[in-house]
């Protein structure tokens, strides 16, 4: 039988992982990979709860975050490509500007 | 004459890819019919006579030695410069005798200029494509082996000696006048200037048969 | 290891620019038809700018020709447009002829004219196959080589060789033709109208080839002029130049022909011109069969094959052997200085050879005007704003033949 | 034999994490983000949500993780791959900050109890099928929901337009 | 127009350019001094009455020891709607061996002057591009002057000097195992002497 | 038990599958000759039928050429990546009545998974060789298959909602129940769709651009030789098996036939499905290939359109008569 807090055990060690990797990454692109790793493990942890709660609002939920991290993913990459034709650059350290 | 771009189609054509239909009808059709390849080393193809291939020097059948009398007009217009000849004149009969005579078959561009030229058909570009080799060496004929050539040719193909014929030995439709003594050879009437043909009513006639009806 | 970019920066001692994408088309692509190389400054998929390099395969005709004498440079024609030799021979022959004044008998006029068309026959046959393939369409590609090996088989038949042909001879042909030959030809040209249909079934009205070839590579009249494009690639802008119509030679004057012209310039109505001009060759082979009249197949007054270099030097003293040499010496009045520009048209386009005479037996000076030359200089014109694919398109549809470019 | 699953596709996902936030190639991170989300599938599986699994690859995989590619390609990674992954002196207070991050979860994790039940058991799911299950539950009870992502998902795609979009 | 009425026009617009007018059968040249030659070309080319828009072909011949102006470009011109025309060859001397690009005039002039410059060595001023184009970069000398050794001069192009040291150092991972190094004495060579 | 039978039954599929690529390649090469009146191979064997095996034991045989400037990791796990994903989905393919390998609930979904993974092969091979050829091939390929990996999908919908399940073997029972045996007559427009898309995703001709020789060379197989580049070529042929399966099942009622044929229960599957793969022979004879801006337009303003017009349709018939 595997227990609930092991799943959540999981997730939050992936979820620290994805923190790790968000804060440390130079490339922004490897920071956004860092997100979806984060909205995995929240995932993770929906679907977990969902199902040892015998109810499917949790996974809906996944459904929805699965939706939602297309939505972001198209959005945050959008803004890297622009970045990147104004400072051809995708290094946090160069991107000092305000400016679109 | 303006060519036609007009290539509008209609709906129905447009909606069912008509086109596409009929190309596709017609590779189907195609899947049925007999293909036209040789399966080439088990097939081979007919030659025409007169095929530029590999290089002979004809035997002459009285001497049992090439024909050549070392006149070098075969390698003055030899285009390739790959032919090269040397002779000595005999002292009394001022007559000249070929010391050498040697061919490069890796220069040469098959032309046919030297067949063409020769006033005694000594040289002859016999109708042999497969000569492939691993090496340079078996290209660079000399006079022994351009005999051999020839004697090979001979047997591969069944010919009598004195029955070959090439039509760059005796060129097709030149009036005898023109040629030289030594290339006025008995050639089938279709090639002599007096035989040839013209197209009447469907088929070719030789131009004498024309004029006799 | 190295901290930041600005650092990288000054390793590789170049600021971060925007450098488009290039890619080396060749000289071993399959599309380029031979060993042209194109240089493709790429934006996405789209071409900024496109840089023929010629020149793999320059062989130095024109250097060979003033060292061999007129006769020997005929078989060296061959090798320019190498699909199509027939038509380099007789372009070569004629110009030959205008130098020397040497006037051809009616019969030869009639077999060079059928044995050019039907190299305009096999150099459009292997167009199109070449064209469809690179597009995508591999089985006209094999149904035009059935076609073609039909032809060459023809050209194997009266001349002994099926490429390289060397059938021309300065004041006339080698050799006549023969009845079988005339025979086959004739029934060739009954059957090639439904081959050249059953091609346009394949691709003609294909929305596929449509969309590959319609307003792609479009060059307007003017543009096409002043590009110096000739042939069917002119023809597809909507120029009415055809060297055949405008400078006749040969027994063009007497058979009856149209040149099509197209109105857009684009690559479809390039394809269109030559499959028309395809039909148009059908009608003149069959005409000059019909028309071929009896006499000598070379001038009276044409030199010998071997010709002396230097006309005052008498070669290998025994003029015995050969009627020619002395007509040669006789008529050696005709060997004058001068110069004459002559052009036929080849598949391609047209074809010229420059010629300047100081008096021998061989060129002071030959120039070849090839229209592949000039159609692959156009390249970097037509490609500009296409996309890769359309590259191919257009490269097919100009038709280049590098032995021909290259020289 | 569930437990060993479990235990093995916990043990690669992690292992996978740590490696992508250190790997210093941003395509091999892509590759092995991709076997992580296979694990990922396999860990929903057990959770019996089969059609999570599903979306998980299809989405995920098949298309966010293209499009990552994508981006990566249009970088010049000849240079990046020289270069540290990571930024200045941001190591080891990223280490730092997650540990501390975990220990936090985990005190969570530990005090974590369920609420009360819902309808959907087991057996419900697997005898109506997890498609069906998810598919009643959001056409019905969450159909607001689904037609904001629907909304936001249509945004990302004029938004994302808009910003690749070249200026002429 | 007859080609001679051509050259009679071109006579009366351009009198001190033109030098001599030759004929040879039934084709007209027309010899030029280089000095206007864009200008002459660029009137013949727009002139309603002439209108020579097809620039068939473009070449230079080096008359060594044979003129006394050693370089002559020459023009064949014709005019595709009213069917004629005519050679302008324009006198390059070899002291000042250049002229005017006729790029300008014809776009497909280019390459045509850029062969000749590869070939010949005559420049043309104004030219964009101008570069070898036959022969490869580096080549030294231009082969249809007359004065060119026809054996190369004894000497290798240097890229294919390149090229033989390249093929010597890749012979060292001897692929089929057929290469032998021709310093060394190989077994097989001391069993046949 | 159950554990040995799946075994045996992905040995036996394993096998057959192979086989079929084997002579698919032999069969194209001998329907395409034909059709351009030529032979096709001839000489390994009578009428060339032993040619499959030499070219295997050919490509096996020979050099395995790695650029020296690849990513040697990626360039290992590319093909490898292609031939796995398109083989997993042979597994839900049910050929006969109880014959699956895995008999899945998300079987449709399941097949879209591995066709879309088998893009991840192609964009990294040609990525990784390190050349502009490879590289504009892998970048086509990706975009090409995802963009009609929607089509299809938008496609298959109408058979889902006919048949409400995304089982395969489900499917199938459905379509023997409804009233015209096949889906084929119902779902025209899906089935126009999911072909057009079918041969897409498979690139091949028309939609053969990433690997357009004429183009590109080969596309993302350029800097690919010997065995890696066998396995590039075997998850193509694959695949065009496992879309001929899958047109099979949706749309032409699987196994089922007008008749039983005794003792060969997949009769009617193969038969089947060897059309499909003959029409993948017999497109690639006869048409010419798009171009890329070309392929894309096609596959967002003709093709999904049409496949949402289909769903609508379908919803609408169904919601009035079922």
């Amino acid at each position: 039988m595997v227990h609930l807090s092991w799943y959540l055990t999981v997730s939050a060690l992936l979820f620290c992982i994805g923190v790790f990797g968000f804060l440390t990454r130079r490339n922004i692109i490897m920071m956004l990979l860092s997100i979806e790793l984060m909205l995995n493990s929240v995932n993770l942890n929906l679907a977990a709860m969902s199902h040892y709660m015998e109810d499917l609002r949790g996974q809906v939920l996944v459904f929805f975050i699965i939706a939602v991290a297309a939505a972001e993913a198209a959005i945050g990459l959008g803004i890297v490509v622009t970045l990147f034709r104004n400072h051809r650059s995708v290094y946090t350290e160069d991107i000092t500007t305000l400016k679109g | 004459m303006r060519i036609k771009y007009d290539t509008k189609k209609k709906l129905a054509e447009q909606i069912f890819l008509l086109e596409i239909l009929k190309g596709l009808w017609l590779t189907l059709r195609r899947l049925f019919s007999r293909s036209v390849t040789i399966q080439y080393p088990k097939e081979r193809k007919e030659l025409f006579p007169g095929f530029r291939g590999k290089h002979a020097l004809i035997r002459d059948p009285e001497t049992n030695q090439a024909k050549c009398v070392a006149c070098m007009r075969c390698s003055s217009v030899c285009p390739a410069r790959c032919i090269s000849i040397r002779y000595s004149v005999d002292e009394k009969t001022r007559a000249r005798k070929v010391d050498s005579y040697e061919i490069n078959a890796l220069r040469c561009i098959f032309c046919g200029y030297c067949e063409e030229v020769c006033p005694v058909n000594a040289i002859v570009l016999t109708e042999d494509y497969e000569y492939s080799d691993y090496t340079r060496q078996p290209f660079h004929f000399d006079m022994e082996r351009l005999l051999k050539n020839w004697d090979e040719f001979l047997e591969k193909n069944n010919l009598e000696p004195d029955k070959y014929l090439n039509p760059f030995l005796r060129p097709r439709g030149l009036p005898l006048g023109e040629l030289p003594a030594g290339k006025r050879i008995d050639v089938p009437e279709e090639w002599t200037y007096e035989g040839q043909v013209i197209w009447k009513d469907g088929k070719a006639v030789s131009a004498k048969e024309a004029a006799s009806n | 290891m190295l901290e930041n970019k600005a650092q990288l920066r000054l390793v590789k001692g170049d600021e971060a620019t925007h450098e488009p994408y290039t890619i080396a088309m060749g000289p071993q692509h399959p599309a380029t038809h031979g060993v042209l190389k194109l240089d493709l400054e790429l934006d996405g998929e789209t071409v900024l700018e496109c840089k023929p390099t010629v020149g793999f395969l320059h062989r130095g005709v024109e250097k060979l020709a003033e060292n061999l004498s007129y006769a020997q440079t005929l078989p060296l024609t061959d090798r320019l447009d190498y699909i199509a030799s027939m038509a380099n021979n007789v372009a070569y022959s004629i110009a030959v002829e205008k130098l020397l004044d040497i006037e051809v008998p009616l019969r030869a006029k009639y077999i060079r004219t059928m044995v050019m068309e039907m190299a305009r026959l096999t150099g459009h046959l292997l167009w199109l196959a070449t064209h469809a393939l690179d597009i995508g369409a591999m089985t006209v590609f094999l149904y035009c080589f059935r076609e073609r090996e039909i032809l060459l088989d023809m050209f194997e038949e009266i001349c002994g060789a099926r490429l390289t042909t060397s059938y021309t001879c300065i004041g006339g042909v080698r050799q006549d033709v023969t009845g079988h030959f005339l025979e086959s030809l004739y029934d060739f040209t009954e059957d090639f109208p439904s081959k050249i249909k059953e091609y346009e079934t394949l691709i003609d009205k294909n929305r596929i080839w449509l969309k590959r070839t319609q307003d792609v590579g479009i060059v307007s009249a003017e543009d096409a002029v002043s590009l110096g494009l000739t042939g069917p690639t002119l023809r597809g802008s909507g120029v009415d130049y055809d060297v055949r119509k405008h400078m006749p030679y040969d027994a063009y004057p007497y058979v009856k022909f149209e040149v099509p012209i197209g109105s857009k310039g684009d690559v479809y109505d390039r394809y269109r011109c030559r499959m028309e001009e395809m039909h148009q060759s059908n009608s003149i082979i069959r005409q000059c069969i019909e028309a071929l009249p009896t006499g000598p197949i070379r001038a009276a007054d044409a030199p010998d094959l071997v010709m002396p270099y230097g006309i005052q030097k008498k070669v290998a003293a025994d003029a015995t052997f050969s009627s020619g040499i002395i007509k040669l010496v006789k008529d050696s009045e005709r060997y004058i200085e001068g110069d004459v520009y002559v052009a036929a048209e080849v598949p391609k386009g047209e074809l010229g050879f420059y010629f300047v005479s100081d008096g021998k037996g061989v060129p002071y000076r030959m120039h070849i005007r090839s229209p592949s030359y000039i159609h692959i200089g156009a390249l970097s014109f037509l490609c500009k704003g296409q996309m890769v694919a359309d590259v191919i398109a257009i490269i097919g549809s100009v038709d280049v033949v590098l032995g021909e470019c290259d020289r | 034999m569930v437990q060993l699953l479990f235990f093995y596709f916990a043990l690669v996902v992690i292992g996978l994490g740590l490696r992508i936030v250190t790997a210093k190639n941003p395509v091999h991170c892509v590759l092995l983000m991709l076997v992580l989300f296979f694990h990922m599938a396999g860990l929903y599986l057990l959770l019996n949500a089969e059609f999570l699994a599903a979306v998980q690859i299809i989405v995920y995989a098949g298309a966010i993780l293209v499009l990552y590619l994508f981006v990566l390609f249009l970088v010049d990674l000849r240079e990046e791959v020289k270069m540290s992954p990571f930024i200045k002196k941001g190591k080891w207070l990223g280490i730092v900050g997650a540990i501390a991050l975990f220990l936090t979860f985990l005190r969570g994790v530990m005090n974590f109890s369920l609420g009360p039940h819902g309808q959907y058991t087991i057996e419900k799911i697997q005898q109506m099928t997890h498609t069906k299950a998810m598919g009643e539950a959001i056409y019905t009870t969450y159909i607001l929901p689904f037609e904001v992502a629907g909304i936001i998902l249509l945004v990302a795609v004029i938004g994302g337009l808009a910003m690749a979009k070249r200026e002429k | 127009m007859e080609p001679l009425e051509i050259a009679k026009k071109i006579k009366e617009r351009f009198p001190d350019q033109v030098i001599d007018v030759e004929e040879h059968r039934g084709q007209v040249g027309v010899i030029v001094k280089k000095d206007r030659i864009v200008e002459l070309l660029r009137w013949l080319h727009d002139d309603p009455a002439l209108h020579l828009n097809h620039l068939a072909d473009l070449c230079g011949v080096d008359y060594l020891g044979k003129k006394d102006v050693r370089f002559e470009v020459v023009y064949n011109l014709y005019s595709i709607p009213l069917r004629h025309g005519i050679r302008i060859r324009a006198q390059v001397p070899e002291d000042d061996c250049q002229i005017e690009s006729v790029t300008s005039i014809w776009m497909g002039a280019d390459w045509h002057e850029r062969e000749c410059y590869d070939l010949l060595g005559i420049t043309f001023g104004g030219h964009p591009d101008l570069r070898r184009i036959l022969l490869p970069d580096g080549w030294e000398g231009h082969p249809l002057r007359k004065d060119y050794p026809l054996d190369g001069g004894g000497k290798n192009w240097s890229g294919y000097d390149k090229v033989l040291e390249r093929s010597k150092k890749l012979r060292k991972y001897d692929f089929y195992g057929t290469y032998q190094d021709p310093t060394k004495k190989t077994g097989i060579e001391d069993a046949r002497e | 038990m159950e554990l040995l039978w799946i075994l045996i039954k992905i040995v036996i599929v394993f096998a057959v599958v192979m086989l079929h690529v084997m002579y698919a390649t032999y069969f194209e090469r001998k329907v395409i000759g034909h059709m351009q009146v030529r032979m096709g191979p001839m000489r390994v064997g009578p009428h060339g039928i032993l040619q499959p095996i030499a070219d295997g034991l050919k490509l096996f045989f020979k050099e395995d050429i790695i650029p020296a400037e690849a990513d040697k990791k990626v360039f290992y796990a590319a093909p490898l990546i292609c031939l796995i994903s398109a083989l997993s989905a042979v597994a839900v393919l049910p050929f006969f009545e109880g014959f699956a390998i895995a008999n899945i609930n998300i079987g449709l979904l399941y097949i879209f998974a591995m066709s879309s993974l088998a893009s991840y092969g192609v964009v990294l091979a040609g990525w990784s060789a390190n050349s502009k050829y490879s590289f504009l091939g892998g970048l086509r390929s990706s975009a090409q298959v995802i963009s009609y990996e929607i089509a299809m999908g938008l496609s298959l919908v109408g058979v889902m909602m006919l048949s409400g399940s995304l089982n395969l073997t489900d499917i199938v029972h459905a379509q023997m129940n409804s009233p015209y045996k096949i889906y084929l007559i119902p779902q025209i427009i899906g089935f126009f769709v999911f072909v057009v898309a079918m041969f897409a995703e498979t690139n091949r001709t028309p939609f053969d651009l990433p690997e357009a020789e004429s183009e590109l060379v080969a596309g993302y197989c350029t800097e690919y030789s010997g065995m890696r580049f066998a396995l590039f070529f075997m998850a193509e042929y694959i695949g065009m098996i496992v879309m001929s399966c899958l047109a099979v099942t949706c749309f032409l009622g699987g196994w089922s036939g007008p008749f039983d044929v005794p003792g060969i229960p997949f009769f009617w599957f193969l038969l089947k499905a060897y059309f499909f793969i003959f029409l993948y022979y017999w497109v690639r004879a006869t048409l010419p290939r798009y171009r890329y801006d070309q392929l894309m337009a096609l596959g967002w303003k003709v093709l999904i359109p049409l496949a949402l017009f289909n769903i609508v349709l379908t919803g609408t018939i169904k919601s009035l008569f079922g």
